[in-house]
């Protein structure tokens, strides 16, 4: 199956209700470690994505449109690099009328490789990278869109299990230390419930 | 918390649209709304700009420092979050006068990240350099300095970096003053009680009846201890003892003090805090020059308090005397 | 309630402390320590002498506004309680230059009689006007005006008082602009939160989780009403209602907007109050001029805001806007 | 039996004793309807009255020096009055060696005149004034100091009785209008704290 403009529009509005349903949740994973906003934030860059006009676009087009939408709606940490990783894979699509789900891995991977340059942050430091990294992982040689959406979603739900016994390593939960032992990283949550709300 | 606003979502706009009716040598502008700069353009005057931006809810932080021998022009953000590309990239072309521009900014990473974009955005058109400001001693120990992040001690680099632009001096001499008084400034706080971001139902941290934190960031980032609350001229004297331990290389004998407000800390309790500050810093041999005292750098209504230490030399001692002119900060 | 002070017996002289090291232009004298003047001596300019006084506890007043062009001398007296009689007297005495003193303070039971014991243990030395602030609209009835309070609205009667003085004016020109710039200020507050004084067990007063009140004083006199929160435009468009509805005879169209913190408020939300104070005055067809937006005026962390408005007449205006130097407000 | 410096100074010091046990007691009576600092005020000032230098002072020199003392302490309405009082009082006994048990009535009511006049405020609007001018009158007639103090102790403790059921009409404590219907005046009490430790 191929990845059109319409399927990545109904993915934005799925993922919109997923994370208005967990802003609440992502605040307070948030306030452990941080300021507390990871869950407002998303929850406004996702409803402005959500009106992104993506009327005759490509896919890349569509992906730029979306990346553009985001970092309008925000300058926090997680959000650029939302967007940072949404201009990466919109570039890669470029020019292409359809995406296959064969392609994602390597989309993914792109994505992840362009926040870590923008944020400065390594694998391993307990962030959306590391769930990006896994996510690439799993959906590698997947073909089938059932298949891609249930690997993803499983892969960012072992990472933030994986993750959970490590201390944060980047950002403002950097400076908790080993505190942040046994607690999910807020961006790693919110990942997992993207990933899942796509699988479905 | 009881806050006097409308919408959450409004709440930013709104304070942008008072601060510059209040203030007219503020004007706000460009395509995101979110970009304050000098109304006497400094596109003009063939001078480097200097430019900040930050997240809302520390002000006069970051627009309030807009304007003659400080910041030309600053974006903002949502409350504790970056400002957007976007706005960045406004606010560094509104203070390009074709002497390129100094980005002066705390060290946080949705800042970092946005200012770094829209400065390779603008790579063919305008040239800028960074500045990071990292005076927060609580946040990283002296072998990772690099790595703190930026509290008030940053109005030192807009003063002395604005102050050199005026002169007529080029971006890298500007640059490098900033850097200099930013490696030659040190700050630490102290947090009595939270803030709560507009829109979120808890605060951003909770401290006990009578529990303080030392070292805590200004937007609840861990400190280095809690414990209960001491006598002022206890608080006093450990936040100077630390700043004094982490005295920069060549910290010479003139410094000047700022006390800053967190929010909600009466100027009362802050002149408590200087008067011992002050005894202490001068009983070091350490002659204390320009104090600051009062509301520079706020996380809304978080009580508390930050002491701040800027080491003088011979360059910047006469940049921070110099004449500059914004809405909360005046020196003729 | 946490507070960064040492002994409470010790607030009020350590506070002086901080204030007059951090602020040279501001030295502290006479017997009892409780007095501020100007370090360029009043004496010695030959001019009518301004002063004012009150208790601590409401920085910047009553002190901090000593200067050029505003007050030469304030005595000061422990949190809440009116200045001593021989503050006042001392006061006084540093504000004569031989050409009189005019009395300017607040309609609070202390200081009247501790002002008025000065004047006339002085009597025979130096001639005292008196003029009582009383813009708190919430304080009494329009009828009962001269029984009404003053809060944050004095400070601009110093502004046009220390003016005039300053040109050389005499006593009574001096003492009628100052009685003059009271009749056409009104001042109304709304409370958020409590403040508490220093070694007292118990805040100033409660209020619930959400709940403010309307017109309540600056020690926690009761207001006119006690509800759940509004929202900002909801209660600028009453306080200002409340005000015009108050107007003085021949207000003219012309005022100037005060939005103070009385304390713990921050910033943000005062931009956002005077946002829509000033929006509603303009649809009055009222000019809005040299407003002001900050701490003016406080209760220690107390939460909530006040507005106050100066009706301008073709005196007054110019007197609001001719230069004026003081640690917390300068006007050039 | 006369009253001499040495009766003065040791009711001083009684009162500042009696003060002290009621201070928090006062201050909370006052927040009802002021600032709630009538008790920390009156321990300030009794203190730095119990400290005065009385050495070689007859009466009259005695009340004006506690008076002194008592407004270099103070600039708060009920201290500033309760030196006025003093002050009236030791200008009647001024250059006499002893006080009578029979002149206290008139002294009273010369400090009750004498804070009525800088005050502003007129008998019956609840608040010390009454008190004196309830005790002046008690104390008419009386020779035996024993009978005075009662007299003046119970004249006291019944006009705080008496006025409690009307409303405050000066000072912050106005303001507050009917709702002080039922409630004590602080200088009330405090003058009843103060006429009771004396009679002891
Ligand atoms: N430099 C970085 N690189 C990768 N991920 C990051 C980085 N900084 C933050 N994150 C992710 O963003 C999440 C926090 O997002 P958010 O609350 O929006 O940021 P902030 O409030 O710190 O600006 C973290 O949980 C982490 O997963
Ligand atoms: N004008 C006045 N005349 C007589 N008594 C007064 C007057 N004002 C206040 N008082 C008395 O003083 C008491 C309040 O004292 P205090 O709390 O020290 O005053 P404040 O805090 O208002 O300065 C009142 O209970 C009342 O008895
Ligand atoms: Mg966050
Ligand atoms: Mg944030
Ligand atoms: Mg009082
Ligand atoms: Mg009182």
């Amino acid at each position: 199956m191929t990845i059109r403009t319409e399927t990545i529009a109904a993915a934005v509005a799925k993922a919109n209700q997923t994370i208005k349903r967990h802003e609440q949740e992502l605040n307070a994973a948030d306030a452990k470690l941080g300021d507390g906003d990871t869950g407002g934030m998303l929850a406004r860059v996702l409803g402005k994505m959500a009106e992104a006009d993506l009327s005759e676009a490509d896919p890349g087009t569509a992906l730029t449109r979306l990346a553009k939408a985001a970092t309008v709606a925000t300058g926090s940490s997680l959000g650029t690099l939302f967007a940072t990783g949404l201009l990466a894979v919109g570039r890669q699509a470029k020019g292409r009328e359809t995406i296959e789900v064969a392609d994602l891995a390597a989309f993914v991977a792109s994505a992840r490789d362009a926040m870590m340059e923008r944020g400065g942050a390594s694998l391993g430091d307990k962030t959306v990278l590391d769930s990006l990294d896994a996510i690439a992982t799993a959906l590698q040689g997947k073909t089938s869109p059932t298949e891609a959406a249930d690997a993803a979603a499983q892969a960012a739900a072992d990472a933030l299990n994986t993750f959970r016994s490590r201390p944060n390593r980047i950002g403002r939960a950097r400076m908790f230390g080993d505190q942040t032992i046994g607690i999910d990283d807020p961006g790693m949550l919110a990942v997992m419930h993207l990933a899942g709300a796509i699988a479905e | 918390m009881k806050k006097l606003m409308n919408s959450p979502a409004d709440f930013v706009d709104e304070m942008l649209e008072g601060l510059t009716a209040a203030n007219p040598s503020l004007v706000r502008g460009g395509e995101t709304g979110r970009v304050i700069r000098r109304a006497d353009d400094s596109r003009n005057k063939g001078k480097v700009g200097v430019v900040s931006g930050g997240g809302s809810g520390h002000l006069p932080l970051f627009t309030g420092y807009v304007g003659k021998g400080l910041l030309d022009a600053c974006s903002i953000g949502n409350v504790f979050e970056g400002p957007t590309v976007g706005s960045c990239i406004e606010a560094i072309q509104m203070a390009d006068g074709g002497k390129g521009v100094l980005r002066l900014y705390g060290n946080y990473g949705g800042d970092r990240m946005n200012f770094d974009m829209a400065g390779e955005m603008l790579e063919d058109e305008i040239r800028t350099t960074t500045v990071l400001g990292t005076d927060d001693i609580a946040s990283a120990g002296p072998e990772e300095r690099k790595k703190r992040r930026g509290v008030a001690g940053i109005i030192y680099a807009y003063k002395t970096a604005g102050a050199f632009a005026e002169t007529g001096a080029d971006l890298d001499a500007v640059t490098a003053v900033a850097q200099k008084t930013v490696d030659r400034t040190r700050t630490i706080g102290v947090a009595l009680s939270p803030c709560q971001v507009p829109g979120s139902d808890k605060p951003s941290f909770i401290l006990a009846e009578n529990e303080i934190e030392m070292g805590m960031g200004i937007h609840g980032e861990p400190g280095i201890w809690r414990d209960t609350l001491r006598s002022a001229d206890a608080i006093a004297d450990e936040m100077i003892d630390r700043l004094l331990n982490d005295r920069p290389e060549g910290a010479g004998n003139r410094a000047s003090i700022l006390v800053n407000s967190l929010g909600a800390t009466p100027l009362e309790e802050l002149f408590i805090l200087y008067r011992r500050a002050r005894a202490r810093v001068q009983a070091e041999g350490i002659e204390v020059v320009q104090p600051l005292v009062g509301h520079y750098a706020t996380s809304m209504e978080m009580a508390g308090a930050s002491i701040s230490l800027l080491f003088l030399d011979d360059e910047i001692g006469p940049l921070l005397a110099s004449p500059c002119e914004c809405p909360f900060w005046t020196v003729r």
